[in-house]
């Protein structure tokens, strides 16, 4: 019978707007797809105004945790942008950082700021592009000033975050050689008749002085 | 059961009833098994389950069973097993019980036949009923476009303070310090003598006798250097398979020595 | 420093409700499976209420296109049934279940746990093994406990998808249960004379008070 009403003269009346709002949510809601206003017209009863009801529930879903939102023509519903993350489980995977990635960083947080080319000097091998990427994606370190010397070379430094990790103020608290062998910390053993030649003082000094000194005066 | 209801009952079976036994017979394959066939026929009693006649039905089945042979119509076993045991029930509803023997009379069998008949009846009617209700995806829906639960990957290096420090010093105080191994106190291991010479292969541009490669306090003791010398020259080796150096030698017990070779990749 | 906070004293309070409805919504929204409140309560902020922010949405969709359903343990939103007749078109073709299946899976409902035996007694027939596959494979049944009897037969019993499909709160719902519960046609009655045999009485306990407590339990 529905059928055969004219447009201009229904036999029912439309159904009432409260129930065509509910019509288009759950068209919305059930729809893998967005969907047009013609479309939700289509599958509404005659004379519905989907438009409307649209209009209705639009202002109904303001400030919920979903909305309904336009996708080019169509119409959808999606979560409200600012709870996205609770729709995220995070997997943790712990991986044990690389010795080449340690060292470098050890090497950063010794000597900071550093160029590639003095962190390469100083372990002996080239450093992987990857390597600093991974420590930069980690947050661990970043660029610093770039080196006054020809060239221009960037710098590495730690970041904030990478204190924060490994508990300290500053990378001044981190422990110089000797600290780290009083500490046990080190097989302070020396190798088989090196006794007490080695473990020069130099390096120790290098390190403690050369290397901490220049990384952190300010005045670069 | 009484008497008259019996004997009603045992002697002829209604022209209807052989027909409607034939009916059943010809369309033996949509019965799913002899307790099928028994509901259908307990509902031409046209009595509640509970009430219905349990000799009649037997009887019922019987002829059907009957019927079925006379048409050589192949039964599958269920269904002669069934008659089996609706002859035994039969004999024991119609014969008096016998105090001297044991186990169930034919009121029990009959009784527990006709529960279980009403409780397929029962399960019938609830099946259809939970099939009649609304159903997912037919009468209501779930999300269209279920925006799921995001599974993020982190990953997470795991480096303590320790690691860090342990690292600084492996490097800075590389011909001093070691991780623990066990001490051999005059034994130079080729891998110890490769890791002392790759960081100072890289700056051996000149040739260079390889014998200046080796380690502080081991070219005093003869022993000590003898290991140390061997362990060298096989590093050194190593590091020419390697394509980081280049290794020659003048003549017979000439010194051997070392030059860095660039490679493609350094 | 949040690290250090104790479950009992929590630095930072909980969002306020009218958030904590958010997020449940948003959860719920999001996705197409039931999810159990302990799921929000973990996906939530420290201090949430998921249950008490789950009764304000549940009351606020009363009525509406979509409402928010118990199934089992957990909760979804679903379209109101009135309106399934606008969504046909979302449909997907309905696997036709034969009679043996459909059968197989009521008895499972109503009777659970039950073995594959105790099927067989009540239908009559032999059930196929294809019919419990399918059903298992449309995950509405799964493996339940073993039975303690000889032979330790596994039994099954439906599953939350199954309550789902169905539109079920709890198994207590089923539609006739608590007639069939009167009339004693639930009751595990083994064939008279077989009762010393190889019922033994604990099968009944089993099948009564394991079993049905477990899922029909306060409800009696």
């Amino acid at each position: 019978m529905t059928e055969e009403a004219t447009e201009t003269e229904p036999l029912f009346d439309a159904p009432e707007m409260a129930e065509q709002e509910r019509m288009v949510e759950a068209i919305l809601f059930a729809s893998a797809e967005p969907v047009t206003v013609a479309d939700m017209t289509a599958r509404m009863p005659h004379g519905c105004d989907a438009a409307a009801a649209l209009a209705l529930l639009r202002a109904r879903y303001e400030g919920r945790g979903v909305r309904v939102v336009q996708v080019g023509e169509s119409w959808a519903i999606r979560t409200a942008p600012d709870l996205g993350h609770l729709l995220q489980k995070e997997t943790v995977e712990m991986r044990k950082l690389s010795r080449a990635a340690i060292e470098t960083l050890a090497i950063i947080a010794y000597h900071q700021p550093v160029t590639r080319a003095e962190i390469e000097e100083i372990r002996g091998v080239s450093v992987s592009r990857g390597t600093v990427d991974l420590l930069i994606e980690m947050e661990w370190i970043r660029f610093g000033r770039r080196r006054m010397t020809p060239g221009r070379p960037v710098t590495f430094v730690v970041t904030p975050a990478f204190l924060d990790h490994f508990g300290l103020e500053t990378a001044r608290d981190l422990p110089g050689l000797k600290e780290l062998r009083a500490a046990g910390l080190l097989d302070n053993r020396p190798p088989p008749g090196l006794s007490e030649l080695d473990a020069p003082e130099e390096e120790e000094e290098v390190f403690d002085d050369e290397g901490q000194e220049d990384m952190f005066g300010d005045g670069e | 059961m009484s008497e008259d209801q019996v004997n009603q009952n045992s002697d002829q079976i209604s022209v209807s009833e052989r027909l409607a036994a034939e009916a059943l017979i010809v369309d033996v394959d949509g019965f799913e098994g002899p307790l099928d066939i028994l509901l259908t026929l307990a509902r031409t009693q046209k009595v509640d389950l509970l009430k219905i006649s349990v000799l009649h039905l037997a009887e019922q089945y019987l002829v059907f069973v009957e019927k079925a042979k006379e048409l050589r119509i192949e039964l599958a076993a269920d269904y002669l097993v069934m008659a089996a045991w609706l002859a035994f029930l039969k004999s024991r509803l119609l014969l008096p019980p016998d105090p001297a023997e044991d186990g169930p009379t034919g009121e029990d069998l009959a009784a527990h036949l006709a529960f279980q008949l009403e409780r397929l009846a029962a399960m019938r009617d609830v099946a259809a009923r939970l099939m009649a209700r609304d159903q997912l995806g037919r009468d209501f829906f779930a999300r269209g476009v279920p925006e799921g639960v995001e599974r993020v990957r982190r990953i997470e290096y795991s480096a303590n303070l320790l690691d860090l420090m342990q690292a600084y010093a492996r490097i800075r105080t590389r011909d001093e310090f070691r991780p623990f191994v066990m001490d051999r106190d005059n034994v130079f291991t080729m891998e110890q003598a490769l890791e002392r010479m790759r960081p100072m292969i890289g700056f051996a541009g000149q040739w260079t006798d390889i014998l200046s490669y080796l380690p502080q306090g081991w070219d005093m003791d003869p022993g000590r250097r003898r290991s140390a010398t061997a362990a060298t020259f096989a590093a050194a080796l190593e590091l020419v398979k390697e394509g980081h150096a280049e290794v020659r030698q003048s003549e017979t017990f000439a010194p051997i020595q070392l030059r860095h070779r660039k490679r493609a990749d350094d």
